[in-house]
């Protein structure tokens, strides 16, 4: 089990290193100066080396992906040359609002998505079944910015319950809380359809499997069959996609923090692109994609532990 | 009678784990044998049957015989001819006179082409595509016993025993001078077995063609074959005339292997020779005498040395300390 | 119900509906077990083995349906009672053993985990559950049992899973097993080791076993009772003699005359039965065997004949030895 | 007897075709979603010549109008007929994805027989890269793009087939690694058929089909992609009409009317529906362990 963790690890680290070179890479041989697209045709020749110099921009490519990384991994990710002020600082400035967001959208999905997969799989065919197949299906394909739009649409403006704008006054939690409901509604709804579809479709395919009967013929319970023989089985895709939902969603935040004006990574790493600041943007790309690979390693790890086929494998 | 087919020591390693794994975990030598030092002859017109049990390396023998598996030592001549470490292009011209059936009467027929095309394949491979397809194709179907409008469906249309008939066809369908046949009976019920062991010996019969039989199933190898060998852990335990050896098996194996297969017949009295175990990995070969930790008969040399091959009369060998 | 049988299946019919209609897989079956015997079940692939076994405990896939007929066990018909009591006979007075030992156990839950479970009935705590089933795994062969109940699975070779399989189901001391091909899936020398277990622990434990094999030298070594299953009926039955010795029915004769292991003659050409197996969705009307029978007469071809012979003895279902009403 | 015809493959091919479509219509969910695509389709293939006015013909006096007869999804700020916008957008949005999920297509085939074939190195190498790009947040590096290129359709595009050829890649490679050693191709290769053969003859056409399957299920994906950019102001450039700028226009005046927003968002909705539908029936035809289940 711990080489098999080690090795899922090491990837993680491999594909962040591979994914961020890459991004470097192609931002640095676009052709034109960023610095000029920085500051401006205007900038004096003097400010323009200076910002150069302090960027270090001035070393060849490889050798500023090297420090770019190398930074990055005792938490330095570069200065914005705007602000003076670390990137690191405004990310981590952003960065638990969306993380709030992401957490209260999966967590409410969770909670309905999959007892509505299990209950879907346990009486399959039947008439809730396929409403529910159909409810879950339109909610996996309308997406995310237009169930938020429509939300604000509905909730906020015509009947007027919720605020639709901002994360609160930041004073009280439970402004906070009024003003997270609709993003983190509007986040999660797709996912409630994912897992209600996902789980179904891999409960109903354990249960077809021989061991199930197995178990049917040695007469346990039907409880005892569906929550520990099947479950314990069928949760484990689930697992993967809850570590791919997550990454995902940190990335796709930025749709939900614009329609709601919402502090956030999202919104930060969107107001960077239109105002072309580079540091920052590589920053935050950075830092999410760090998350978003977290997520997915801790989905795999978890998968490990649960399963046994996997957990075993470094005896052989 | 001349050899058609000539094994000299083959040996075929496969690799367990990957270079880098294995120096993580210490292993030096990263490879298994599945095939070790095998040597035997197929004279023409001859029918070998090769007996084992699951994972004894029968079928990655035979697929060194036609090609697909690459050994790493020893020879394999065909009419002579060496092959290993023939051109492709040379290779593809023995192709010609090897036909192959595989263990899945269905899975081995490609599931989205008709029976037609997958019978005239063959000849398009091998440059006869100018030559009267659909003629060859109803010849081949004719021959196996097949009507001609099975040309027209896909493999999952058709029974086990009609798949395995196409199976048949295409093996035999550029007049090979070998036929190799991986269970040619497995999945196929007891009535429909006798069909395909039939037609392959009525084809033998009418083409002269050399088979070599692959099985598990000791009553085909009794019936169809001339010669037969027993694998065990990758080696040939003891090979000879089929006669011969299901009347006086030599090897500790063959006896045990003989002995479990139960007669249709309830007052069939059998000395049984049961082994103790399971057949141990290929990773751990025990030492000495491989079969020494399941042999009942083993005495003390065994899980020392390894026993030489022995020879008792009409090319009939063995490997074994005490032979029987 | 004969008091000395503990199952007993009369006139059953099942019934598959599927896209091709509906396929009477089972017709009129009778079986019956004697307690304490092994009764084995023969019958080439699509004979309506599985679907019997399956009535039986009523684990029938939901496109299945028992059409008539009654299935009584030790008394009791099974096809009569509520899910819980059906439950509650399953694992405990019936077990199974199925064909292919690397699907029928669960590959996250430890062996230990699944033998404590279908325990449950017993008011024992954990540990002495624990213990029967180490004592259990040793019975069928396990080496080193105690030290590998929290073992997985996919840690067991083939042969090894199938002993678990067994020592599980004959934990609770059933009254009948029923092994579904329990060696079919095994190397030869692998499949002798278990029958031997087998029989060594139906002798002590005095279960009846219900047999279900397409190897004739398999049945013809265990049974002392065989029933001879083709598309979908019993075409005959009677003692593991009656049947290997004397076969009345042209199927079981051409059968036993197929098996090349009973051929003491080396022969190069193999008798077969022409034909294939009916389709389910166009049954003859005659006899089931009419078209591949070579000795098939005019009657056969239009009267389904009975199944007639002794009573409870050796019985066929053939015209040849049933003259029919009337003569 | 009867002579064997001398059927075509092709024949079989477009018969198949046709048995699963009627399939896919006898379920009502199925002729639902075919119903839609047919409708968006047919649209947007029509756009031309059934919009009423000129997608960009602006009118101030008739700003922010709601439906009516003369403008039957209403006005936007500018005037703009949002029913003649919808249906361009509608262009714009097959046009990207039909371009883009072909584009990933190829690539992601060759690819993946590349990576399935190929030496282990390679098939590392390739896979290594696949879990990079698919650890790059479809959005994030969207952003990323935009950043270098600048919001336009051609970014739109290069963004989608960049993303969508991991997907595409990874599934042709595992189905690659299955099949290679399956008995069917190991009879083809000792009969001596050729890589090339053996690729295109028995690979290929027992990959294609789920393949096509898995595309025609990202349509609504793509779709998204290009209203949800476009909505950012990251993709297509006004004054072109997309969905995305539509709601993008009338999420701004979204205290003042409700239309715009409605009318840029129904047309995402009916067309991710209808794609979702149709390929889940589609899905439910050709994949035989779901069919066992029913």
């Amino acid at each position: 089990m711990w080489l098999y963790s080690f090795k899922r690890i090491l990837l993680g680290i491999l594909i962040i290193v591979v994914s961020v070179s890459l991004l470097y890479t192609m931002i640095h041989l676009v052709p034109g100066d960023p610095v000029k697209t920085v500051l401006g045709p205007r900038a004096s020749p003097e400010l323009q080396a200076r910002i150069h110099e302090k960027m270090g921009l001035n070393d060849p490519l490889p050798v500023q992906v090297l420090n770019f990384l190398g930074n990055a991994a005792t938490g330095d990710l570069g200065v914005d040359v705007f602000k003076n002020k670390p990137v690191s600082t405004i990310v981590f400035e952003q960065l638990h609002h969306t993380v709030f967001l992401v957490l209260a959208g999966i967590g409410w999905a969770m909670l309905l998505g999959i007892p509505l997969g299990c209950f879907s799989a346990i009486y399959r065919n039947s008439l809730a079944d396929r409403i529910t197949g159909v409810i879950s299906v339109s909610c996996i394909a309308i997406p995310t910015f237009v169930v938020a739009i429509y939300s604000v649409l509905l909730f906020a403006v015509t009947l007027r319950w919720l605020p639709a704008i901002g994360a609160g006054d930041g004073e009280t939690v439970r402004s906070y809380l009024i003003h997270l409901v609709l993003p983190a509604f509007s986040v999660g709804l797709g996912w409630v359809g994912y897992l209600a579809r996902l789980v179904r479709a891999s409960m109903l395919e354990v249960m077809g499997e021989t061991h199930v009967r197995t178990a049917r013929a040695f007469g346990l319970t039907e409880r005892t069959i569906i929550f520990k023989y099947v479950l314990r089985l069928a949760i484990l895709p689930t697992i993967t996609l809850l570590g791919m939902g997550i990454g995902i969603l940190i990335s796709s935040a930025v749709f939900t923090e614009i329609v709601f004006s919402r502090p956030g990574i999202g919104r930060l790493i969107f107001d960077a692109v239109t105002s072309r600041n580079y540091p920052v943007v590589m920053g935050s790309v950075l830092v999410t994609t760090v998350l978003f690979v977290a997520s997915t390693t801790a989905a795999d790890l978890l998968n490990g532990l649960v399963d046994p086929r996997i957990h075993h494998r470094g005896h052989e | 009678m001349k050899p058609l087919l000539e094994l000299e020591n083959v040996r075929v390693r496969f690799r367990t784990r990957s270079a880098t794994r294995a120096w993580l975990a210490g292993i030096r030598d990263p490879f298994v044998d599945a095939v070790h030092g095998v040597s035997l002859q197929i004279a023409e017109g001859q029918t070998y049957g090769l007996v084992g049990e699951s994972g004894s390396g029968k079928t990655t023998l035979a697929r060194s015989v036609i090609g697909l598996v690459r050994p790493n030592e020893g020879s394999i001549r065909f009419e002579g001819r060496e092959l290993t470490g023939m051109s492709a292009s040379d290779a593809n011209r023995f192709r010609r006179h090897v036909g192959t059936m595989f263990q899945d009467p269905v899975g081995s027929l490609s599931p989205r082409m008709t029976i037609r095309t997958l019978l005239a394949e063959p000849f398009k491979i091998h440059g006869l595509g100018n030559a009267d397809l659909d003629h060859e194709v109803r010849r081949l179907l004719d021959l196996v016993g097949l009507n001609p409008n099975f040309s027209n469906r896909y493999p999952h249309q058709l029974s086990g025993g009609q798949a395995r008939r196409v199976g048949v066809a295409r093996a035999i369908a550029l007049n090979p001078r070998l036929i190799v046949a991986d269970e040619p009976t497995a999945g196929l019920d007891v009535s429909v077995q006798g069909e395909i062991l039939n037609l392959l010996g009525k084809l033998q019969e009418e083409l002269g063609v050399s088979i070599l039989v692959i099985t598990h199933n000791l009553n085909v190898v009794r019936h169809i074959t001339d010669r037969m060998g027993i694998m065990y852990l990758g080696r040939l335990v003891e090979q000879g005339p089929t006669r011969e050896i299901f009347r006086q098996p030599r090897h500790p194996y063959t006896l045990a292997l003989l002995s479990a297969n139960p007669e249709p017949d309830p007052d069939a009295r059998i000395n049984r020779v049961e082994l103790h175990g399971e057949v141990p990995s290929l990773i751990n070969r025990p030492s000495g005498c491989e079969f020494h930790p399941r042999c009942p008969f083993a005495r003390k040399p065994c899980a020392d040395e390894f026993p030489v091959t022995r020879t008792g009369g009409d090319h009939h060998s063995f490997c074994c300390h005490y032979p029987r | 119900m004969n008091p000395s049988n503990v199952l007993e299946i009369k006139g059953l019919s099942v019934e598959f509906s599927t896209e091709r209609g509906r396929l009477p897989a089972l017709r009129n079956v009778d079986l019956a077990v004697p307690a304490g015997a092994i009764v084995g079940v023969v019958g080439e692939s699509g004979c309506g083995k599985s679907t019997m076994i399956h009535s039986i405990v009523r684990l029938l896939s939901p496109n299945g349906r028992v059409v008539s007929g009654s299935i009584h066990f030790e008394g009791s018909d099974l096809l009569g009672m509520t899910e819980p009591e059906m439950r509650s006979i399953r694992g405990d007075r019936i077990s199974m053993v199925s064909q292919d030992p690397m699907i029928s156990l669960n590959p996250v839950l430890s062996i230990g985990t699944q033998m404590v479970d279908i325990q449950y009935r017993e008011k024992l705590d954990k540990s002495r559950k624990r213990a029967r089933a180490v004592t259990m795994l040793q019975r069928v062969g396990i080496p080193d049992a105690a030290e590998r109940l929290d073992d997985y699975p996919h840690q067991f070779s083939g042969g090894m899973r199938q002993r678990i399989a067994i020592a599980m189901a004959l934990q609770a001391e059933p009254s009948l097993l029923i092994a579904d091909e329990p060696t079919t899936a095994l190397d030869a020398t692998l499949e002798v080791q278990i029958i031997h277990r087998l029989q060594e622990l139906q002798q002590s434990m005095g279960c009846s076993i219900l047999f279900i094999s397409h190897h004739l030298g398999v049945i013809a070594e265990l049974c002392d009772l065989v029933v001879v299953m083709y598309g979908g009926e019993v075409v005959e039955n009677g003692t593991v003699r009656d049947i290997f010795h004397r076969p009345m029915h042209p199927y079981t004769q051409k059968l036993i005359e197929c098996d090349p292991a009973r051929m003491v003659e080396i022969t190069r050409v193999q008798p077969t039965i022409p034909g294939e197996v009916p389709d389910l969705a166009r049954l003859p009307a005659g006899c089931i065997f009419s078209g591949r029978c070579h000795l098939a007469f005019g009657k056969c071809h239009d009267q389904p004949p009975a199944l007639a012979g002794q009573d409870g003895g050796h019985r066929a279902r053939c015209h040849l030895t049933d003259p029919g009403p009337g003569t | 007897m009867r002579e064997p015809s001398p059927a075509t493959p092709h024949h079989a091919t477009w018969r198949a075709v046709w048995n699963s479509l009627k399939r896919v219509l006898r379920e009502p969910l199925g002729a639902f979603g075919f119903f839609l695509v047919v409708l968006v389709i047919f649209s947007a293939a029509g756009a031309d010549w059934l919009a009423p006015y000129e997608a960009n013909k602006i009118d101030i006096r008739a700003k922010l109008q709601p439906p009516s007869g003369a403008h039957w999804l209403g006005t936007d700020q500018l005037g703009r007929d949002i029913f003649s916008r919808v249906l361009v957008g509608g262009q714009i949005a097959l046009k990207v994805s039909l371009v883009s999920i072909g584009a990933a297509l190829l690539i992601g085939l060759s690819l993946g027989l590349v990576a399935g074939f190929g030496p282990r190195w390679l098939d590392n190498l390739l896979m290594l890269f696949f879990d990079s790009v698919r650890s790059f947040p479809t959005v994030m590096f969207a952003l990323a793009v935009v950043t270098l290129f600048g919001p336009s359709l051609t970014t739109v595009m290069i963004v989608v087939i960049v993303t969508q050829i991991p997907i595409y890649g990874r599934m042709v490679r595992s189905q690659t690694l299955a099949l290679r050693n399956a008995e069917f191709i190991l009879a083809e290769r000792a009969i001596g058929a050729g890589f090339i053969r053996i690729v295109t003859m028995h690979l290929l056409p027992n990959v294609v089909g789920p393949l096509l399957i898995l595309a025609s299920m990202d349509i609504p994906f793509v779709i998204t992609i290009e209203a949800g950019l476009s909505f950012l102001g990251m993709g297509v450039r006004p004054p072109t009409p997309s969905w995305g700028t539509i709601l993008n226009d009338g999420y701004s005046y979204i205290y003042n009317t409700a239309w715009p927003v409605i009318a840029g968002g129904l047309p995402i909705i009916i067309t991710t529906l209808g794609f979702t539908f149709l390929g889940e029936s589609l899905r439910d035809v050709f994949d035989p362990k779901l069919r066992r289940e029913m």
